[in-house]
């Protein structure tokens, strides 16, 4: 309960008319505030009658003299003398004059004095946290975390697609490094941040949004592939007002999105509506199923830029013996067959999956879908050093997926029913580039597995056609400039998978977000704006609080449910458990 | 032979050699002329107290000769009376004028046998007068060339300086030898002459008011004096001061002695007469040196120690005890509160002659050792404090000892013969402090039961005695924000032999303090007094109490090399003293506030001069001491 | 006059920074007759902290613990105090139970410092086995701050909204038993300070207040209350104390001996009001959430152990404050303490500059520090 | 001759003594105080170690006469007390005790700073007040003993205090001024803080602090000494009633603030100053004393 | 008149109140906010606490993965403490012990 206040503004000329009516009223005076408007002072006398404080309050100009009360007030001499020191405010007839010192200066050169600020304070920015470090397409997640926390999904979605433009992909395809960030991770659950993601995409519905297109600039670009990057980047250099065109040789969009992610992960129908809706926004035309060869084409037909986004479809070879066996198959292969031709086609009983990855992962998932029993990853390092995500691959595991670890094909042996595979087992040694341990072969411990089916996932390769004439690193990748995106060819950029070897949907929607900004730059424009952590900090909440907050898990599918088809796995949050798990966020970026 | 030479050296010399500097164009024949006169006093005292006591008596030419003098003399204080236009000098100086006048008409007698009696007590006065005295003039030689510069003088007036100043000498000397009282009334009236016309030398408007104060507070005296003589004419029959003292002790002697005793309680400016050498401050500080030590007041003195055996048993002698006792402890407290240096010595003055006409007073044997001890070592000790401070005023242009502070940095010579000074004034072992210890023994074993009265006065007299000189001293060491560094002082050889040649006398006579009483003290007293001192291995014994008087010395001596010595091994950094927070680099006792502003750590005495300050307190105790004397003296006499 | 009687000198002598009576960063410069103080000049600025721009430079909620360390020995009362001001930015209403917890705090608060203050009150007049008693009896406080707050000194309570600490039963218990002890403690020392000629000799009569110059010069406290002006911002009725019954302690005399009496009939006061919140604090809540940041200016007054506490506090929707104004009431106290200081002998001055109780370190918010460094 | 050689032996001894009693009544003194402030204190020998640790102290002097001060203080206090056991003169041994007074005076004076100057005024001041008394105390002594000399008091043959007792409170009256304890303590401030710092102290550090220490133990001692000396010939019953009087002493130090120095020149003055005379005039009516037999 | 007296006799034949320090040890209250450790197992280098402290007694460096804390900056105000997150910093009711230098502790990773 703080004191009852009597506000008195009063002129400078008024200011001592009213100072002389307090002390005729037997006023006491408390103290003297000044504060520093940067243009002027004011300076605020408070007083006491009867209990209530009285604040006169007086704007003056920074060179103007206020007249010292001490005449009336002998004890404002100190209070007075404190702000002359504070603010340098001039006083007209200041008695007794501390010679105008109540702050120290002996030594002024070598310390500051801490006075009181300045003008208005500049705001603090937040701090950079560890989700949206960990985010590749750069999401500011603290950001639409508190938002949903708050209630507030459709800012939060907005937050979202200022950087990415497929929350409802993100939020079921994601592989979340953001949550790996998560300092709640550390205590119990990370904040699940994909599926608040997720949440939020649902909550705003997939539905053509308003947005703000710029003024058309009459500069076109071509797009080749309609993967994330390149519907990333087609989407961002539409909103910039680019006439943008996207080519893919095949006929619905989606790329590796389509091609690659098994329904039961991205329902297909949701993912070309959000992508329709998104374009549309964008105004981005797309050319589906044409197969661009060359550039020439593109830059001759009136393409002002040109960015190549064409991904990396090429399943690699296992290099042993008996390659070619017919059921030795590409996971690749499996997945395109069962995604876009909607095919189910029988596998056999028994399937031996040769990989860690996401995609042997998958593989294996369908693998069970399509009515495989007894289906076995075999991988040649151990569960810690699997590049798939842990989630996946207890997912996997609860589908009746069994692992083999420290394992490697040596040979395909002859034969096709059952198809044989001689294996060796492998032993971790010294750490090898990537810094994880290198395997090595146990040797005399060969074993032969037999299966219906071998599936190879041990990942993919990029193929740029040759009539692209564009400059490739070692691994037939094409060589940018990290900054630029821009090719050994002027006009020509390129991203995503076909740049960085195979990756995940995020670290494509980063490169085409990046990809968008560095073409508009060469298009002439600004770019697009980077995120920034301006001052919008609101209550913190304490950590008892946080800590209090149970994580909820997401609610699954049943198991048998799951093998019957290929429905979505994952439910997705419901709202109260959405703003819950929102509100579980320690606020990592609160500058306090 | 040699009888009439001494007295004509030490009487007659200074005269003569007065007179010549008087008329002698030159500085050098002058300083020649004063170093002389110096050496014939300094040897013909000495030889006086070889020679021993002895009494002259000078054809009877020579006592027309005195009344001639004296008769001009007393003319030329109507003169000055009607000149500095002050009725009381003129009415005072008719009052001795006219009975004098028809006394010599009436009865031409005056001639006593003998003329001059040169007795024990009249050799110490003589020893004080021609060593202290004449090297106060051998001071006076450096010194009034420096105060004439200060006071950028046309013309030098040193030649009548230093006539007045030899004459006073010579008269001081005719004081103490002679018998007659008119002879003795003759040089008590030039005294009177020197002391005025040397207050006045400057003949400021402030040194003119002064020395007519001295002047008519003189006179007071020679009324009194004449008062006397006439007493003792008539009851006795002739002027002779032997034969005064002899007669049978009667109410009308008693009066005659009562007389004089207001004659010397003027002249040695006891409490109701004080304020004359206070006003005689204003002299030259030669001349303060030699009223204070050697001349002038000791004159008094000398004459209540005279004629103090005759009073033996009487109530009188309480009476003149009672008026030194007020003296000391009035003076002693006023000390406290004055900031003059020339007015503490004064005041001390005052005080320490009371202390002695109290001993005098008390009339034990003991307390007339006191007395002469006190005498002698007071003579000394203040003259060379006199000297010090003349000095120091001519380098530091102030008599405050406020602006003496610190003084040990700047002059560390004169400072030290100062401290050597203050330290014999009223510390052990020194003389003064030996003198004091018999004081206090010889009051309190005095068997009149008025003691009591007598000796809660020395108490209280002696701790104020000890606050003021004990703060005198602190003032010297303390220098609050001076950082001057000490330098060597140059002193000019007058003042180096005088202060210098005093010092050794004063602590080497202090040392060997017994061989003086042996030598003169106790041959002094025994005439009239059954003394019984001891000196057992030259220490003093009073039989009631011992005084192991050089192996204090000893072991002050031996103290100040081991101090010296230990501290020379255990070095110590100098540092700047707490100043409560930051000092103030190169000004040690500066202190350092926020606004870095730096302030000096300033200080003020110590003075109760709210208290007891003049003039406030000057009236009360004028007035007071007038009352009390008149009391004490009708009570005295009526009992 | 005589012609000695040169220009007075009076003695110049600085009081502090580093005085052993006062060791805080003033410095008094007296000017002194002998013993008698004839002017005095003050210079306060030694340590400047810089605590108000810290507080703009902190988030609003952590500047309670920078305001708290305003004063060592007040601070409850300063944390408090801000967290008054805050709590009206805020549009936070504290509950009712807090209201009496912070209560009991501050009087504990009130009781260590005017104990200390009695102590030291004793120690500059040299009389130690008192300043001794006084620190021994003050142990009780210091127990009962640190087992219920945490900390012998600070207990850092307060929080805007509420307070972060209950006192449960037992402990209730205890703080009762200990208020008891304590003042039965006090009853034994209260015959020195009532009515012991020697102390009264040390206290009466000096550093006389008027009345007027008190109301004038600003006087707060138990320094406006010893001179009879009836000030105690308590009876504003903030937090618990309008439901507590109490009457201002006021003596009319003015001197310091009148100080004394308010500071010491102060502590039973606080004992007695402690024993009543404990008895009266209702079950509840201590602590709500504030829901916004603070926004608008405020100003709010504490009764501290010295006088009134003044803050003043506006925020601009930030978690930031735009500017904060901190009047400790020793500041409000010195230009009386000037004024009362003249006239009186040098062995006064600990007992008069002390009768202010002064806590200059908290007068001073303001320090200067080294580039770079922390605040 | 015997005799004398004892006497001059017991003397000695003595004066080695001195220090040691007085630097463990000093231990006792502290932990008596704290224990009348519910304190433990420090163990009774801490005056020792105190003294050692100043004596080993870097020497800094803000003048460099002090050092010589100092030593003089400790100097005339030891020669004080000597010549009180060797029976000498009490007069002479008064006027050597305010000799080193006179001596810490000046040293205090010589340290420049205010605290020391105003310190040292105010030592005059004490001096001022119980000079007087210990003068008078000895024409007391006089009066009764018919001589100043210490034997006179032995040859009395009865308690002195008998017929001196006014003198003897005057004494006690004026004890703590020279012990340095409330409510007389203005000068120097023994134990708590004052207004002028340390007093008389403030400028003594290291070797010269020390001086002035082991100085005013047998200052300490030589004035309980001359307490006792009013019990002789029951000379243990006065060393023993000596202490107790210290004891008291303490008890006031401990219930007393320190007072200005106008109270104590008008406290010392009135009841000591009072008491001392009259016990002189009261000698002289009835002429019981020697003195005047 | 000598109001004092009787507290002083009192205080003579009763026991001290002292507390010999070292060799008596005085146990903190339930609740005492005493010295602070940190617990590198679960700390995750947020540097929370850096931000937090009023007196700027936590560094916290994320690289080097040390922390280093200062007890003698420390007001042991427990805001760290409370904020921790991770609850690597604990509070122990426990008195600062004495030191001959203000020592600065340094926590290592813990590997």
């Amino acid at each position: 309960m703080a004191s009852q206040v009597v506000e008195v503004p009063v002129s400078k000329a008024e200011l001592f008319t009213k100072i002389y009516e307090l002390a005729a009223a037997k006023a006491r005076f408390i103290a003297i505030t000044c504060k520093d408007l940067e243009d002027r002072f004011e300076v605020i006398y408070h007083f006491e009658e009867d209990l209530k404080v009285v604040n006169v309050k007086v704007e003056i100009g920074k060179d103007e003299v206020l007249p010292s009360i001490t005449s009336i007030y002998p004890c404002a001499f100190l209070a007075e003398n404190e702000i002359k020191d504070m603010f340098k405010v001039n006083f007209a007839g200041l008695s007794p004059d501390l010679q105008g010192r109540l702050l120290k200066t002996a030594d002024a050169t070598q310390t500051t004095l801490l006075k009181p600020a300045v003008g208005v304070q500049p705001p603090k920015f937040r701090l950079e946290a560890r989700c949206g470090q960990q985010c590749p397409a750069g999401i500011d997640i603290p950001r639409y975390v508190r938002l949903i926390a708050e209630g507030k999904y459709v800012e939060s979605f907005q937050t979202i697609l200022e950087k990415a433009p497929f929350p409802a992909i993100l939020g079921r395809v994601c592989f979340a490094p953001c949550e790996e960030g998560c300092r709640q991770a550390k205590n119990e659950q990370p904040i699940p941040i994909r599926l608040l993601k997720r949440f939020v995409a649902d909550q705003v519905g997939v539905k053509k949004l308003k947005v703000e297109r710029l003024k058309s600039t009459g500069k076109k670009v071509a797009i080749v592939g309609a993967g994330p990057a390149g519907l990333t980047a087609a989407y961002y250099l539409g909103l910039l007002g680019h006439e943008v065109t996207v080519f893919d040789e095949f006929p619905r969009p989606g790329g590796m999105m389509l091609s690659g992610i098994p329904e039961y992960r991205l329902p297909k129908k949701l993912m070309e509506a959000e992508i329709k809706a998104r374009m549309e926004e964008a105004e981005v035309e797309l050319k589906l199923g044409r197969k661009i060869e060359s550039l020439d084409e593109l830059l001759g037909g009136g393409y002002d830029a040109v960015f190549i986004a064409v991904g990396a479809h090429e399943g690699v070879k296992l290099g042993v013996e008996g390659e070619d066996h017919p059921k030795l198959l590409d996971c690749l292969q499996l997945l395109r067959e069962v995604n876009l031709q909607g095919e189910r086609p029988k596998i056999g009983r028994k399937v031996v999956v040769i990989g860690g990855g996401n995609s042997a992962i998958d593989a294996a998932r369908v693998s069970r879908r399509l009515g495989a029993e007894d289906v076995t990853i075999f991988y040649r390092r151990t569960r810690k050093e699997m590049p798939a995500t842990p989630r996946e691959v207890e997912e996997a595991e609860a589908e009746g997926v069994k692992l083999e670890f420290l394992v490697a094909p040596t040979k395909v042996l002859p034969g096709e029913s059952p198809a044989k595979m001689e294996f060796i087992r492998m032993k971790l040694g010294a750490p090898d580039a990537s810094g994880r341990p290198r395997p090595e072969p146990v040797p005399g411990s060969e074993f032969t597995v037999e299966a219906d089916v071998f599936i190879r996932a041990i990942g993919q390769v990029v193929t740029v056609p040759k009539g692209f004439n564009l400059k490739l690193d070692r691994r037939g990748r094409i060589e940018v400039n990290p900054e630029t995106l821009e090719t050994s060819r002027s006009g020509v950029f390129a991203g995503g998978d076909a740049v960085t070897g195979p990756a995940s949907v995020a670290e494509a929607i980063g490169a085409g977000w990046k990809a968008a900004s560095a073409i508009d730059r060469y298009l002439g424009g600004q770019g697009l704006k980077e995120r920034e952590l301006k001052e919008e900090l609101t209550l913190r909440p304490s950590v008892e609080d946080v800590l209090e907050l149970e994580s909820i898990p997401v609610a699954m599918l049943p198991v048998e449910q799951r093998l019957k088809g290929f429905d979505e796995v994952e439910l997705g949050y419901r709202e109260k458990e959405a703003v819950q798990e929102a509100k579980r966020c320690w606020r990592c970026d609160w500058y306090e | 032979m040699i009888d009439g030479l001494l007295i004509g050296l030490t009487v007659g010399f200074p005269v003569v050699t007065g007179l010549l500097a008087r008329g002698l164009p030159g500085v050098w024949s002058r300083r020649l002329l004063v170093v002389l006169t110096t050496i014939v006093l300094i040897v013909s005292s000495l030889l006086l107290l070889w020679r021993g006591p002895y009494t002259y008596t000078l054809p009877e030419f020579w006592d027309e000769v005195i009344v001639v003098l004296d008769f001009i003399l007393l003319f030329y204080f109507l003169y000055l009376g009607f000149r500095i236009r002050h009725p009381l000098v003129v009415v005072l100086t008719l009052l001795q004028l006219v009975p004098l006048a028809y006394f010599e008409a009436s009865l031409p007698v005056i001639h006593v046998e003998p003329t001059l009696a040169i007795d024990f007590l009249a050799i110490i006065m003589c020893l004080i007068i021609c060593v202290i005295g004449s090297l106060i003039c051998v001071y006076a030689l450096s010194y009034m060339d420096e105060h004439e510069e200060h006071l950028h003088l046309a013309k030098t007036r040193q030649p009548r300086f230093f006539l007045y100043m030899l004459l006073f000498l010579g008269a001081m000397n005719g004081l103490v030898f002679a018998n007659n009282l008119y002879w003795l009334y003759f040089f008590w009236e030039v005294t009177t002459l020197c002391c005025f016309q040397l207050i006045r030398h400057d003949e400021t408007p402030q040194a003119e008011k002064n020395a007519a104060l001295a002047l008519w507070m003189g006179l007071i005296g020679g009324v009194a004096f004449v008062a006397s003589l006439f007493i003792g004419y008539y009851q006795v029959g002739n002027l002779g001061l032997n034969s005064l003292m002899s007669a049978q002790p009667a109410a009308i002697i008693l009066l005659a002695f009562a007389c004089l005793a207001l004659a010397a309680f003027t002249k040695s400016a006891q409490v109701p007469f004080h304020s004359w050498l206070l006003g005689a401050m204003v002299a030259p500080t030669p001349v303060s040196a030699l009223l204070h030590s050697s001349t002038m007041v000791k004159a008094g003195v000398y004459l209540v120690l005279r004629i103090a055996p005759a009073l033996q048993g009487t109530a009188l002698t309480s009476a003149v005890a009672f008026v030194g006792g007020l003296s000391f402890l009035v003076t002693a407290v006023l000390a406290i509160s004055q900031r003059e240096s020339k007015r503490i010595l004064a005041y001390s003055t005052i005080g320490n002659l009371g202390l002695i006409i109290l001993c005098a007073g008390v009339n034990t044997p003991l307390s007339m050792v006191a007395a002469l001890l006190l005498l002698v070592f007071h003579a000394m000790s203040k003259g060379l404090l006199f000297l010090g401070a003349g000095i120091v005023e001519n380098r530091v242009y102030s008599r405050n000892i406020e602006d003496w502070e610190g003084l040990i940095a700047r002059f560390p010579l004169i400072s030290a013969i100062m401290l050597v000074g203050m330290f014999t004034m009223f510390l052990p072992p020194s003389g003064m402090l030996l003198a004091k210890w018999v004081t206090l023994e010889a009051v309190a074993s005095s068997p009149a039961q008025w003691a009591i009265t007598l000796v809660t006065i020395l108490a209280v007299g002696s701790a104020a005695t000890t606050l003021f000189w004990s703060k005198w001293m602190a003032h010297l060491l303390f220098h609050p924000s001076t950082a001057e560094r000490a330098k060597r002082e140059k002193l000019q050889l007058p003042y180096l032999a005088s202060t210098i040649t005093i010092t050794a006398l004063d602590i080497a006579v202090s040392v060997i303090a017994a061989v003086l009483v042996a030598a003169l003290v106790i041959p002094t007293v025994k005439p009239w007094y059954a003394v019984k001192l001891a000196l057992p291995l030259l220490n003093l014994s009073t039989g009631i109490g011992a005084f192991p008087i050089w192996p204090l010395f000893l072991v002050m001596a031996v103290a100040l090399a081991l101090a010296v010595m230990v501290f020379r091994a255990k070095g110590g950094k100098l540092v700047s003293p707490y100043m409560c927070g930051e000092n103030v680099e190169g000004a040690p006792a500066s202190f350092r506030s926020t606004a870095d502003l730096e302030f000096n750590f300033d200080a003020s005495g110590m003075f109760f001069d709210r208290a007891l300050g003049e003039p406030k307190t000057n009236r009360y105790v004028t007035a007071v001491g007038i009352l009390l004397t008149v009391l004490v003296f009708a009570l005295a006499l009526v009992v | 006059m005589s012609k000695g009687a040169a220009t007075r000198k009076y003695t110049v002598f600085p009081f502090g920074p580093q005085h052993p009576v006062l060791p805080e960063p003033i410095q008094l410069r007296f000017t002194v007759d002998e013993e008698k103080i004839v002017d005095v000049g003050v210079n306060v600025g030694y340590i400047h902290r810089g605590v108000e721009r810290a507080c703009e430079l902190n988030d609003y909620q952590r500047n309670v613990y920078l305001c708290e360390r305003v004063c060592g020995i007040c601070n409850v009362m300063h944390a408090l105090c801000y967290c008054m001001a805050l709590e009206k930015l805020v549009d936070v209403e504290v509950p009712e139970r807090a209201q009496y917890l912070r209560v009991i705090w501050a009087e504990l608060n009130r009781l260590e410092s005017h104990l200390l203050w009695l102590g030291l009150l004793a120690d500059a007049m040299g009389f130690e086995s008192l300043f001794m008693q006084f620190w021994r009896d003050r142990e009780i406080v210091m127990d009962l701050q640190e087992r219920t707050g945490g900390n012998r000194v600070i207990p850092s309570t307060c929080v805007v909204g509420g307070v972060r600490r209950d006192i449960l039963k037992p402990l209730a218990e205890r703080f009762r038993e200990g208020m008891i002890e304590l003042r039965r403690r006090v009853d034994k020392l209260a015959p020195v300070i009532l009515k012991d000629p020697a102390f009264k000799r040390r206290t009466v009569g000096k550093g006389f207040l008027s009345y007027d110059d008190a109301l004038m010069l600003g006087a707060v406290g138990p320094t406006g209350r010893g001179s009879g002006l009836v000030k105690d911002i308590r009876l504003e009725g903030y937090q618990a104390y309008k439901h507590l019954k109490f009457e201002p302690v006021v003596e009319k005399d003015g001197d310091v001996y009148a100080r004394t009496l308010v500071r010491f009939y102060e502590v039973y006061q606080a004992i007695d009001l402690i024993l009543e919140a404990l008895k009266s604090m209702p079950e509840g809540e201590i602590r709500v959430k504030p829901e916004k940041w603070p926004e608008g200016e405020a100003v709010a007054r504490v009764e501290q152990p010295r006088g009134e506490l003044f803050y003043y506090v506006k925020g601009n929707g930030t978690n930031r404050l735009e500017r904060v104004k901190i009047r400790t009431p020793t500041l409000a106290n010195i230009p009386p303490l000037l004024a009362m200081l003249p006239g009186y002998e040098v062995a006064d001055i600990p007992v008069i500059v002390l009768s202010i109780d002064p806590c200059i370190a908290c007068t001073e918010r303001i320090t200067h520090v080294k580039k770079g460094g922390g605040n | 001759m015997d005799g004398w050689l004892l006497s001059l032996t017991v003397a000695v001894g003595l004066v080695v003594a001195a220090p040691f009693i007085g630097g463990i009544l000093s231990g006792i003194d502290r932990k008596l105080t704290a224990r009348m402030q519910n304190r433990v204190g420090p163990p009774i020998i801490q005056p020792f170690y105190d003294l050692l640790k100043l004596w080993g102290k870097e020497s800094f002097v803000a003048s460099r006469f002090q050092a010589l001060l100092a030593f003089s203080f400790m100097v005339f206090s030891v020669v004080a007390f000597t010549l009180l056991v060797l029976a000498q003169d009490l007069l002479l041994i008064v006027f050597v005790i305010s000799l080193a007074d006179v001596c810490l005076v000046l040293g205090s004076y010589c340290g420049r700073s205010p605290y020391s100057y105003l310190g040292g005024r105010r030592e005059l001041l004490q001096m001022l007040a119980y000079e007087p008394i210990l003068i008078l105390a000895v024409v007391n002594i006089y009066a009764a003993t018919g001589s100043f000399m210490v034997e006179g008091v032995f040859k009395l043959g009865f308690p002195l205090v008998i017929l001196l007792p006014g003198v003897f409170l005057a004494l006690l009256i004026a004890l703590p001024i020279e012990a340095r304890k409330s409510p007389f303590d203005i000068s120097a401030s023994h134990h708590a803080h004052q207004e002028i710092v340390r007093g008389v102290f403030t400028e003594f550090s290291g070797f010269s602090l020390a001086l002035i220490e082991f100085g005013h133990w047998f200052k300490l001692i030589f004035y309980l000494a001359l307490l006792a000396l009013f019990w002789v010939p029951l000379l243990w019953l006065g060393a023993v009633l000596a202490f107790i009087f210290y004891f008291i002493i303490m008890i006031v130090d401990n219930i007393f603030p320190r007072l200005t120095w106008t109270f104590m020149l008008k406290a010392v003055w009135l009841a000591g100053f009072t008491l001392a005379v009259s016990n002189l005039i009261v000698l002289a009516l009835l002429g019981v004393g020697l003195a005047w037999a | 008149m000598v109001r004092m007296l009787p507290n002083i006799l009192r205080n003579l034949f009763s026991k001290p109140a002292t507390v010999k320090h070292p060799f008596v040890k005085r146990e903190p209250f339930p609740g005492h906010r005493g010295t602070i450790t940190f617990d590198m197992k679960k700390c995750d280098l947020c540097q929370d606490c850096e931000r937090l402290c009023p007196p700027v007694a936590i560094k916290v460096d994320p690289e080097a993965r040390t922390i280093t804390y200062d007890p003698f900056k420390c007001i042991y105000c427990y805001l760290c403490v409370t904020n921790c997150l991770q609850r690597a910093i604990r509070g122990r009711p426990a008195y600062t012990p004495p030191a001959y230098q203000k020592e600065i502790v340094y926590y290592k990773p813990e590997e």
